[in-house]
């Protein structure tokens, strides 16, 4: 085998995706601060709904990949990772990365409509499959099909932002099933999960009425959720240092700022290192998403896989160097740390992506 | 029985033992009743001196005493539950209490009637405990406390603190300090259950305000608190055993326990952590097993706080990984409802619930930053970090 | 051709090297009058001034005319044997030099006919090159010399050498430096092949007895030493490039194409170290291909310092791995007996020797833990290290 | 499965052990300074037979582990093990670790007058497998029968310790062949090695008479080898550790020791700790080894691949923390990685060890 190069493409970011950043960070701060998203996790309400209805119909964050013939904002992944980084910063409940992966899956199909209201916040759909399927993993089949109608059974457990879902998409054979979320025949069990700022969904069909369509490629969707996870995860490792950073600044223990001592700054340089190499390859993994390129199973294999262990070791030594406060339930450290080792399952582990780039690259076991 | 007598051996306690029991029957006694018999017959602790519960024996016979009663079925005195009293405060009050203070507190202490808690770190006061703000001010016979510590278990249970805080602001940090035994029922003391990460209050936060703490309550001279705390955190060292550590203990058991149970999850990367994890934990057992030899053959060696370096690692590693073989699961929680738990029983719990956990084993009892220096600097000969601490009075500090 | 004219555009050069060429047949002419009459003609360095090999062209036009020269098959100027000519002496030279010096050194180093070296670090002074204590002492118009160097590229081939020596020892050791061009050939001036851990001699120790340098090779003012070495290491970054860098370039290109050569030698746990190591350096890829695309952009950004100490990093440990899949062969070694290479082909050499020869990366050119201070200052805004030699005079300092 | 575990044992050093090691220290250090051993690996005299035949004959370091009544000390492997760790802590050029696997297969032969000249230091004999041969690998076969004499064909490369052996133990179908290493139909070819320390040797036979015994159990030998290399690996690594510890102390950048940078001290903490570690599965392994316990496959696992790792990240610190000079021939920094890193190779990987210890304590891939 050749290894080929492919053109890497604008890795920057340019004025309009920095505005489309500066626009939902204010909204985000203002809006759900840490504390009040550490509150609502301890509630039923656990989908910031509020927020989501700004985001969309403010900003259209739900559209940015959405051609404006089909009622987006014709961006693209791109604009909609920079959101991802911002969201992840602020681990905002939203249902973003769901939206994110049922658009990809709506965009191949001729549901306009749906996706319309999809991309205006009118509505929110999302891919019904377990939290943990990566991009080229089997999908789960859970659909009968009866006389005229198609009725759905089966159960799809940990569904990702099914919580305030609207439509399900049910990966079946030969298509995509769209089924009413609060449908007939439809039972949704929010799951005590992990990550309380994105709870979990069980899905039971039991006759569920459904209509089923063509042409969404469940694959490429999922592979571009993880290359837009890949800027989640960059967003709330960036989100780890500052706050690391300016702690250390701030706390004395012996006589001098912990941020003077060298062992505590070499760490945060070797995570700061880290988190550039982050910021390129989730820029690649969202150009190739944006662009459509050839090289995205790659592309997106590598951003995840490394975006997962660099959130991780974000998380991890924001924990360990806030000391005794950052275990504590009110701060804000554990929220990242949970979002950031859910995070490293979401759509396949790091062990997982690099697994797949193994075939991809041809370096086999 | 007089403290007159040689100090007992092995032989002569397991006499008295069971005299004692021939006297006492754990079957029909009171249990309290029961406990407070046996401290009066210098059997709660033998190697403490004679009327304080003990009969000045030699170190190391105590376990046979224990095994002796256990196996009697004789009451126990709540030693998880009072493992602060027993292991921190009790000692620190036979070295430090006048008779009149080992009078008042080792009984009910030694029987469980009374908890005890620990208050020493602070907010502001995590490695550099030295550098606490908690106030004692003069007035009369007794002292006025204000202030606020953290980190305190079982104080929510306890009748009884023991307490450093600060008497000269003036002086320099390590010489501004006093010891306290601090009523836990007085005004002014207010405890609150301190949520962690897992959802559960295991620790509770303390607060203090204008609480009176009479002149006898303090142990040793104002002024020498840092010393009377540094002999209480000497006793905190958790003790590695002698005998034979068990192969696959700690967080690498449950994690070896689902590796073995679902071959469906294997990856080839995962398989290598695994075995990583395997080999580590089985070295880091090996040891602490050698540390141990090294103690009894007294030659106690620097290894504990490498020893304590590895096993948070290694729990904070095996216990993700766990998390990660459960793939869907993993991203499940048990509860994060607020609740008080007694006592931890790691085993029992999820590899979720052990992965939040275990985060604190780096930070509780001497963070892992503050044991490579003292690796650094006690074993290897390191320069100590460069401090601006020492010789300042307390309140010139930045804080 | 005068110096009065504007400043020459692409089409200007494009022009100009055209005519030249047709005056200057490449393929008669003798090489070393060649390149004096581009130098003359001001096609050597455009962006340089007029009569100094350049036409004050803007930044950037270089590459233009380079790939016009070589595309005619001119000779070339032995750019890698005198990169520290070319790359570090020539800016400095012409940024601090007086006109009798740009013309002295110039032209000569341009052609290549003068190699020139870089006497800077000493066997005491490394990362803290501005402790070095290499003695320059004014005696009438000369300076004596009296020190030992090391680490000196090509010295072996430099007819001069840029220099920094201390001419004040009573000042603070930033201030009591000059810089100096050196006669390589001076008496006293020795020059000795360094052996390294892969057995070869790539570079040089430079012993510097009674060396007498004129006044007149003196670069900038006495006591402005470090100011105009701080101008020369500028100069050495290496340039992170525009364009595409290939995949699987540096260390992990022979390591994958072993890897697929030979699937004898696969296990799963080393199949597990393969593949992080690729994707480690696809992101270290994408992450200097992003710096690049930065500075194109006119943003320069620091990740400069990041991107040295992960290819440091991805260098020693693909090597390593390599090593280890050739299993029996990597206990193997070519040849270690004292050889000097002229110019290191890392591609065509053994993995054993890669692995050895990439020891070196994170500590030449700045050692991996000086950048990590340069990260945490510079871009983190932490701290700086504590210091205690900036305002002590150097002979006081412990050394 | 129900894992065990076994009776550890004495786990520290007896006073006897401590009295060899100050003989075998004070020998070495006065015999093989490491600039002699530099300048040998300029030379084609690689091992030093004088400081070998001292070794053998005054300290008796061959027979430790051979009962007295054939012809040994009466000690065990765990005496050698102390052995090994001060000739690893001097990378000393002798033959010790081809005699202790020679030694654990002629234990089980009744070749007892070739193990009581083995164990005197009258000759050197070597088991004939290549080098990186783990325990339990399969073993090469290398010889044709003929006859009356056994006449043995073939080749066997990269044999440590074969410079300068006088017998060759060669594994062959039935049993172990004894070949003298100076004999007819026997080339050795001296192999340009990465560690210079001990060089290797190929071996081609070409109709060597032989005679094949039995009893030799060559994967026994080779695990008391891991055992004891462990213990090699753990001097070498303390003898880094405190060379490194020595010049911080000494070397001043900045107008402070080295040695005050609280990022190095932090490093050399770990690397301390990583050590006491070692030492532990080095002591373990060894003191299966002596008693010959069933958990000696288990233990001599552990400790090879957990020496392999410590030694090579305490040669490579050592390496980086010394910057340029440690780069240099003239400093012995370089003499300790390559027999790290060659020792990280020597009788299996830290990689092969793992994959047996899957074997044994059944973690299955």
């Amino acid at each position: 085998m050749t290894v080929t190069t492919p053109e890497t493409g604008d890795l920057l970011y340019s004025d309009v995706e920095e505005d489309l950043r500066a626009s939902v960070r204010a909204l985000v701060e203002k809006q759900a601060p840490w504390d009040a998203v550490l509150r609502r996790t301890d509630t039923d309400d656990s989908v910031d709904t509020e927020l989501w209805a700004r985001l969309t119909r403010e900003i259209g964050v739900a559209g940015l990949a959405v051609p404006e013939e089909r009622g987006g904002a014709g961006a693209s992944w791109r604009e909609a990772a920079v959101v991802a980084e911002e969201l992840g910063r602020a681990v905002a409940p939203v249902p973003f990365l769901g939206t994110v992966v049922a658009t990809a899956v709506l965009l191949g199909t001729g549901e306009d409509e749906l996706l319309a209201a999809v991309a205006a916040g009118e509505r929110t759909a999302v891919l019904a499959v377990g939290a943990t399927r990566g991009a080229g993993r089997p999908l789960p089949v859970t659909v009968e099909r009866q006389g005229a109608g198609d009725l759905l059974a089966g159960a799809v457990t940990a569904v990702v932002d099914a919580v305030t879902a609207d439509v399900l998409l049910v990966p079946v054979e030969g298509g995509i099933a769209v089924v009413e979320a609060d449908g007939d025949g439809v039972t949704r069990t929010t799951v005590e999960s992990f990550d309380m700022t994105r709870r979990l969904t069980d899905i039971a069909f039991d006759g569920a009425p459904a209509r089923v369509v063509t042409g969404g490629d469940t694959g490429k969707a999922l592979r571009v959720g993880a290359a837009i996870l890949a800027s989640e995860q960059l967003g709330l490792a960036e989100r780890c240092l500052a706050d690391t950073v300016a702690y250390l600044r701030e706390r004395h223990q012996f006589g001098r700022q912990l941020a003077s001592y060298q062992a505590l700054k070499h760490r945060l340089a070797d995570l700061w290192v880290a988190i550039t190499q982050a910021r390129a390859t989730a820029r690649y993994a969202a150009r190739c998403a944006a662009d459509d390129t050839a090289d995205l199973p790659v592309a997106a294999a590598v951003a995840a896989a490394h975006g997962a262990d660099v959130a991780l070791l974000a998380a991890e030594e924001a924990l360990q160097l806030h000391g005794g406060i950052g275990f504590t339930w009110e701060h804000p450290a554990h929220l990242f740390l949970k979002r950031a080792r859910a995070d490293a399952l979401l759509l396949g582990s790091a062990d997982h992506h690099r697994s797949v780039l193994a075939d991809l690259v041809d370096l086999p076991a | 029985m007089t403290s007159t007598d040689a100090p007992p051996d092995a032989a002569t306690l397991a006499d008295r033992v069971e005299q004692f029991l021939a006297e006492h029957d754990p079957e029909t006694s009171e249990p309290a009743e029961f406990l407070r018999a046996r401290f009066a017959a210098g059997l709660a602790w033998v190697h403490y001196p004679a009327g304080l519960g003990g009969l000045g024996a030699a170190n190391g016979l105590q376990t046979a005493v224990d095994a002796a009663f256990a196996e009697a079925g004789a009451p126990e005195n709540r030693p998880r539950l009072n493992v602060i009293g027993l292991g921190m405060a009790a000692p620190t009050i036979l070295r430090f209490g006048t008779d009149a203070q080992h009078q008042r507190w080792l009984p009910s202490l030694w029987t469980g009637e009374d908890i005890w808690c620990q208050l020493f770190s602070e907010p502001g006061a995590g490695s550099d405990l030295a550098g606490l703000a908690t106030s004692a001010v003069r007035d009369g016979d007794d002292w006025v406390v204000n202030g606020q510590k953290v980190w305190t278990s079982m104080a929510h249970h306890a009748r009884w603190g023991i307490l450093v805080a600060r008497t000269d602001p003036q002086a320099p940090k390590h010489r501004g300090l006093s010891y306290f035994v601090v009523d836990m029922h007085a005004p002014g003391v207010e405890v609150r259950g301190l949520r962690q990460i897992t959802g559960e209050a295991e620790f509770n936060e303390v607060f203090l305000t204008d609480v009176r703490i009479p002149d006898d309550q303090r142990l040793g001279e104002v002024g020498q608190g840092w010393a009377v705390a540094q002999y209480t955190l000497m006793n905190e060292r958790v003790a590695i055993g002698g005998g034979t550590v068990p192969r696959e203990s700690g967080a690498v058991g449950p994690l070896a326990t689902r590796w073995r149970e679902h071959p469906e999850a294997h990856t080839p990367g995962l398989h290598d952590r695994m075995l990583r994890l395997w080999v580590q934990t089985e070295a880091a057992r090996l040891t602490a097993e050698r540390l141990g030899q090294q103690q009894a053959a007294g030659q106690p060696g620097p290894e504990g706080s490498g020893v304590k370096i590895t096993y948070a690692r290694l729990n904070q590693e095996c216990s993700s990984l766990e998390l990660e073989l459960r793939g869907e699961d993993g991203l499940r929680y048990p509860d994060y409802s607020e609740r008080r738990p007694e006592v931890e029983d790691y085993a029992s719990r999820d590899a979720q619930w052990r992965y939040l956990r275990f985060r604190a084993n780096s930070i509780e009892g001497g963070t892992s930053e503050i044991l490579r220096n003292v690796v650094a600097e006690r074993v290897l000969g390191l320069p100590a970090e460069a401090r601006a601490d020492k010789d300042v009075p307390w309140k010139d500090l930045p804080r």
